[in-house]
């Protein structure tokens, strides 16, 4: 039903989504060096899942996100980020102390930053699309 | 002077009040909400204020090694999680007035209360 | 102390009694037999106490450190072990006499009216034994929550009532009032025991910069916060707790609950505050006009009940304002003649609560009224409530008359003219309202249409009857007995040493 | 069941914490290897490892309950949820008791105020949401007002870890951001813990919630709340806080006219599990009182009526979950006779309700003594008529449903009633035999709580 109308809002949206993905995935990586990480680059990521349910409904978005793959996720994340603090652990250092995890101490701390924004850009993101969707859905269902 | 020099408290505080005086006045659950919003985000506006050093740049080091006048960092952090906290009060608070939307059919606060005392 | 065993071994049997009652919930037989044991074990430990205490000891038992600074302790003295003697004693001749009464009654739920007897017991010989305030206090609110269930044993809209007006009496004064003044005794002082003369004075003045109008504000909170002793305003609670079965009324309402009022008020009279102490600084005298008020006007509200029970709660009301009115003489015959008369009363009150329980168990008569003729009918009863009654009223040749002659002396000793005649008139009053009912029941004749003819179902069950027998001829019995109880009584600590 | 396994571990695990901290002092444990002041530190003294064991204790019981009483109050596809949000919300109270980090305190409060927003709501009844609401726009104003608070400190101190705060501020007490950060901290955990006037919400959100939560909030979430303002006041320091300023006597007089106004409302309640919520707004005022007295002893008996509160509320609170269970509602007329066939249960209710009341032998009786005679201490008389009237108020809540359920007889239809399943008697009795045992030998609780506010008053004069 909504493939007549808004055209103008289609296209743009269909130009605009894989440069906010883009630009989400560049704000994930370029985390540990500069302003950036997890936290926003998941909401960046959302954002374009949004956009996407916005523009063509959440029945499509569905189909791309569907609910069982979106609650992995977000426990995956935090499992993620939870093993990366859990693993230096077993290297008998503190939790979260991540420097043990590699021979070198800073390229450890890398490591481990970078596991780290991971998890939690995984987590945001897939909750900020759960949200959303759950409150998308329920007003198309009554 | 000091009031112009100090403008970032004036901004907060007005924001604060306006946001408050939102919550209590509102009948509407999500205009409350959106008062409690601007509640929030007026503190948060205060801290990465009072955390900016004016020509301050990110703190990152250099790749010279050199010296650079830097923002504090920490506020950022800080509010940056204390947003995430008030974005997920925020939804779990719209999920609430969607359900009590679904079994009052309302959201207006006296007409909750009066179907309230009806039964 | 080698016998500090005895003081557990009292504490511990009624509770083993309650376990043997728990067993035997489905063998009656087993299951009361298990309560008169532990009633006679607990008397004949109380009764092995006896010599030592006369001769001076102070067995202890210091259980464990219950607040900072205060332990759960137990120390024996004459007036607590007197007490602890009569309770048990009584425990056991009411355990025979609830035997025939609530099995002619097919009363419901024995078992537990049992189980909470023996725990009622046990508090009342923990608060006997009691060495510091809080140790009394903690037995004290036991004892009122482990009788909550007798008044209310029967149920329905009655009992409810009645237990509202007695938890909110009893609990009300003692979490209030008498909460107020142990704590604040505590800070002054920094002690709770039971100390000889009392824990105040130093060489005959006052210590910790207590002034006597704090000391009058204490006793005043302590005596009225003994809502049990059933001063007047808190009386109402003692005619409530009427609904409950005869044995509970008897045992509980003429000897523990009451007595543990005003032994209390004896005792912190005699080892918190000290008989000197008082009576240097004429501390007590407006709470012996309470306790001279509380005597007479219980005394004229007897005379106009009709219901059996309830005159006779206003007769406990009126004689229990004696023992107070004893204590606050704040002499040491005054205390003794207390001590004295909580023993007389005792036995010839639960003669007296047999009796009306005997006649409603087995003629349904509940009211004075209706006793006429119920003498020929049960002769045995009828004497001996006839005994009973003279006892109360004081007469010599019964065991009530030392208590009020030795009141009546400290009266006179104190110079108290009018305390002295308020004793004599509550003597004539209590004749005036229990003479009636016996007098009737012997020559009343049936009267009017509205009286049944009368049926002749004899006297009660051997139990209750063997009951009454004994607690009548013990009334008769102190009489003779004086000398030793004086001298028991004498032996109480009554100035530091 | 897995909740369940979690729960008791982590009670076993903060017991041992406590004895460990008292037999050797602090522990401290660096999060990521930071040393503070850069890093988050997490430390336990005797003080929150008392909490640790509270929360752990409470928990354990009442996961051990859960079980039928969810499956009767939760719809069927949320069980789940229900059991992970109490899994965030006792990893948020345990977090916001553990931390040495002022900021990270506030993330934890939020995450536990979240998870109970989200319980609350998952009450059965409607009014159920809007409780929840009431209670979600009041925390989060009191958690803002609280990172204010903390923001300002940051900006005077220029850290985040407590302990380092303290020893800074002790320079700057006089300056007036200070007290600024004071003020905004104070009402914002004041309306966390329900201080009178502050405790609107709580009624609602007690009564309306699953009684599972009701238990687990009464035991725990307010008492993490009364910890967090003892570990402030530690923070500005005893002195400058009873001292320099009135915050004894502010926090004594609104516990006092709080204890008054709510055990009278308490009264006046018809439903039981509602009657109940005010008599915890009355008790939160015990606690603030005895903290507001701000000597030894009431300090300690303030910490000891936590523990104690929280054991004898989360009883009657699962004993009115197992009513919940049998008939379906709390309310007083409904309660009728139970006494006669749930027998075990009302007398759970009784003993955990004769230990509100404070009757000797009952953990209330004794932190009740300890504030009590610290405010004969202090000379405050008033105060201590308003303990004594509030017992007096206490008897008569607790006696209308001790009244109704044994001294009436059963409604129709309350033959078929059974007695709660066999679980749910083991957690209630857990925690009012607890509230019994603690009475009759409190050495241990009150020792430990007795340390605890020795270290809160650490620099009072």
């Amino acid at each position: 039903m909504m493939a007549t109308e808004h055209l103008i809002l289609r296209v743009v949206a269909k130009l605009l989504i894989p440069l906010i993905l883009l630009f989400g995935l560049y704000v994930q990586f370029h985390g540990e060096t500069g302003p950036g990480g997890g936290f926003q680059a998941g909401v960046i990521f959302a954002a374009a899942f949004i956009l996407y349910a916005l523009v063509f409904g959440p029945e499509n978005t569905r189909r791309v996100a569907p609910e069982w793959l979106i609650s992995t996720l977000m426990a995956i994340g935090v499992l993620l980020y939870f093993s990366t603090g859990a693993a230096s652990l077993l290297y008998r250092a503190n939790f979260l102390e991540y420097g043990v995890l590699s021979t070198d101490f800073v390229a450890g701390q890398k490591l481990g930053i970078f596991l780290v924004e991971l998890g939690v850009g995984i987590t945001v993101s897939s909750v900020m699309i759960a949200i959303y969707l759950a409150f998308a859905e329920r007003q198309g269902s009554g | 002077m000091w009031i112009l020099g100090t403008y970032n408290y004036w901004i907060f505080i007005t924001l604060m009040m306006i946001g408050l005086y939102i919550v209590i006045v509102r009948g509407n659950l999500v205009k409350k909400i959106i008062g409690l919003n601007i509640f929030q985000s007026s503190v948060f506006l205060f801290f990465i204020s009072v955390g900016k050093i004016s020509d301050g740049t990110a703190p990152i080091i250099l790749h010279d090694g050199g010296e650079a006048i830097y923002s504090n960092p920490l506020p950022h952090v800080l509010i940056l999680t204390a947003i995430v906290v008030a974005v997920s009060t925020s939804a779990l608070a719209l999920s609430l007035i969607v359900r009590i939307h679904e079994s009052y059919g309302t959201i207006q606060e006296d007409l909750i209360r009066e179907a309230e005392r009806a039964p | 102390m080698n016998e500090s065993w005895i003081i557990g071994a009292a504490l511990v049997t009624p509770l083993l009694a309650m376990v043997g009652i728990g067993v035997f919930r489905q063998r009656p037989n087993a299951r009361e037999a298990a309560s008169l044991v532990a009633g006679i074990v607990l008397f004949g430990l109380a009764a092995w106490l006896v010599p030592g205490v006369a001769d001076g000891d102070r067995p202890e038992l210091i259980l464990y450190e219950f607040l900072p600074g205060i332990s759960l302790g137990f120390r024996v003295e004459p007036l607590g072990l007197g007490f602890a003697l009569i309770a048990s004693f009584l425990w056991v001749i009411t355990t025979l006499y609830s035997i025939g009464y609530m099995r002619a009654h097919n009363a419901s739920n024995q078992t537990r009216f049992y189980l909470f007897f023996a725990l009622s017991l046990g508090a009342v010989s923990g608060a006997a034994f009691a060495a510091n305030l809080v140790t009394l206090y903690v037995f004290y609110e036991a004892l009122t929550l482990a009788t909550i269930p007798l008044v209310t044993h029967s149920g329905g809209e009655a009992s409810r009532r009645a237990g509202r007006v007695y938890v909110g009496l009893l609990l009300g004064t003692s979490l209030t009032m008498m909460l107020i003044a142990i704590a604040w005794i505590w800070t002054l002082t920094g002690t709770t025991e039971f100390v000889a003369g009392g824990v105040f004075t130093e060489g005959g003045t006052l210590k910790f910069g207590i002034t006597p109008g704090i000391l009058a504000a204490l006793l005043v909170l302590m005596v009225l916060g003994t809502g049990k002793a059933g001063l007047m305003p808190f009386h109402r609670w003692l005619p409530a707790a009427m609904v409950a079965p005869t044995p509970v009324s008897a045992l509980l309402h003429a000897v523990a609950v009451v007595k543990l009022g005003v032994f209390t008020v004896l005792k912190v009279t005699i080892y918190t505050f000290g008989i000197e102490t008082l009576s240097s600084f004429g501390i007590g005298r407006a709470l012996m006009y309470l306790a001279a008020f509380t005597l007479i006007a219980a005394g004229i509200f007897a005379l106009r009940e009709d219901n059996l029970k309830r005159r006779l709660a206003y007769s406990t009301i009126s004689q229990l304002a004696y023992i107070v009115l004893g204590a606050m003489l704040v002499t040491k015959v005054g205390a003794i003649a207390g001590g004295m008369h909580i023993t007389a009363h005792a036995f010839a009150k639960i003669t007296l609560f047999f009796c009306a329980g005997a006649v409603m168990v087995t003629l349904h008569k509940t009211k004075v009224s209706e006793m006429n003729g119920v003498g020929r009918n049960m002769p045995i009863t009828m004497t001996a409530f006839l005994v009973a009654s003279l006892s109360v009223a004081g007469l010599p040749f019964t065991g009530g008359f030392w208590g009020k002659w030795y009141l009546a002396l400290g009266a006179l000793e104190t110079d108290q003219i009018v305390m002295f005649w308020v004793i004599l008139a509550g003597s004539l009053l209590s004749l005036g309202y229990l003479l009636p009912p016996a007098v009737r029941a012997f020559y009343g004749g049936p009267k009017g249409a509205d009286q049944p003819p009368m049926t002749l179902a004899g006297e009660a069950r051997w139990p209750m009857v063997t009951a009454i027998t004994v607690t009548a001829v013990i009334s008769v019995l102190l009489f003779f007995a004086a000398e030793p109880i004086f001298g028991f009584l004498d032996t109480i600590d009554f100035r530091g040493r | 069941m897995l909740a369940l396994v979690v729960t008791w571990a982590a009670f076993a695990i903060s017991l041992v914490l406590l004895f460990q901290v008292l037999n050797d002092g602090p522990i401290r444990y660096f999060f990521g290897g930071w040393a503070p002041p850069w890093g988050i530190e997490y430390r336990i003294d005797a003080l929150n490892g008392f909490v640790l064991v509270i929360v752990g204790f409470v928990s354990a019981a009442v996961l051990l309950f859960a079980g039928p009483s969810v499956g009767k109050e939760i719809r069927e596809g949320h069980q789940h949820l229900f059991y992970a949000m109490v899994m965030l919300l006792l990893a948020g109270l345990y977090g916001m008791a553990i931390t040495g980090d002022a900021f990270n305190v506030f993330v934890f409060l939020e995450i536990a105020s979240l998870a109970s927003y989200a319980l609350i709501a998952m009450g059965k009844d409607r009014r159920a949401l809007t409780a929840a609401f009431q209670y979600l726009v009041l925390g989060t104003v009191g958690a803002t007002f609280f990172l204010i608070g903390i923001g300002l400190l940051y900006a005077m101190t220029g850290t985040l870890n407590m302990v380092d705060m303290a020893e800074r501020i002790h320079g700057i007490h006089g300056s007036r951001t200070v007290l600024t950060a004071f003020a905004f901290l104070t009402v914002g955990i004041a309306l966390k813990a329900a201080v009178f006037p502050m405790h609107y919400w709580l009624p609602g959100a007690y009564a309306y919630a699953p009684s599972v939560v009701s238990a687990l909030l009464a035991g725990t979430a307010t008492k993490v709340a009364v910890y967090l303002l003892l570990r402030f006041i530690m923070i500005f320091g005893a002195d400058f806080a009873y001292v320099a300023l009135p915050l004894g006597a502010t926090l004594t007089v609104l516990a006092a006219v709080g204890i008054l106004i709510a055990s009278s409302s308490a009264i006046l309640q018809n439903d039981a599990k509602r009657l109940l919520a005010f008599s915890s707004v009355a008790h939160l005022g015990y606690i603030i009182l005895g903290i507001g007295l701000g000597n030894d002893t009431g300090v300690t008996g303030g910490i000891l009526h936590m523990f104690n509160h929280a054991l004898a509320k989360g009883a009657v609170f699962l004993a009115m979950g197992a009513v919940m269970l049998q008939i379906g509602t709390t309310h007083i007329n409904r309660l009728q006779g139970l006494g006669r066939v749930m027998p075990w249960t009302m007398a759970g209710f009784t003993a955990a309700g004769l230990s509100l009341i404070g009757v000797p032998l009952t953990a209330g009786f004794v932190s009740k003594w300890y504030i009590v005679t610290a405010a004969i201490d202090r000379g405050w008389w008033p105060l201590v008529l308003v303990m004594v009237a509030s017992s007096i108020l206490a008897v008569f809540y607790i006696w209308r449903i001790i009244d109704a359920v044994y001294f009436s007889a059963p409604g129709p239809g309350a033959e078929n009633v059974k007695e709660a399943p066999m679980t749910m008697l083991a957690a209630l009795w857990m925690l009012a035999g607890a509230s019994v045992y603690f009475g009759i030998d409190s050495s241990f609780p009150a020792s430990v709580a007795s340390k605890a506010a020795a270290i809160v008053l650490a620099q009072m004069p």
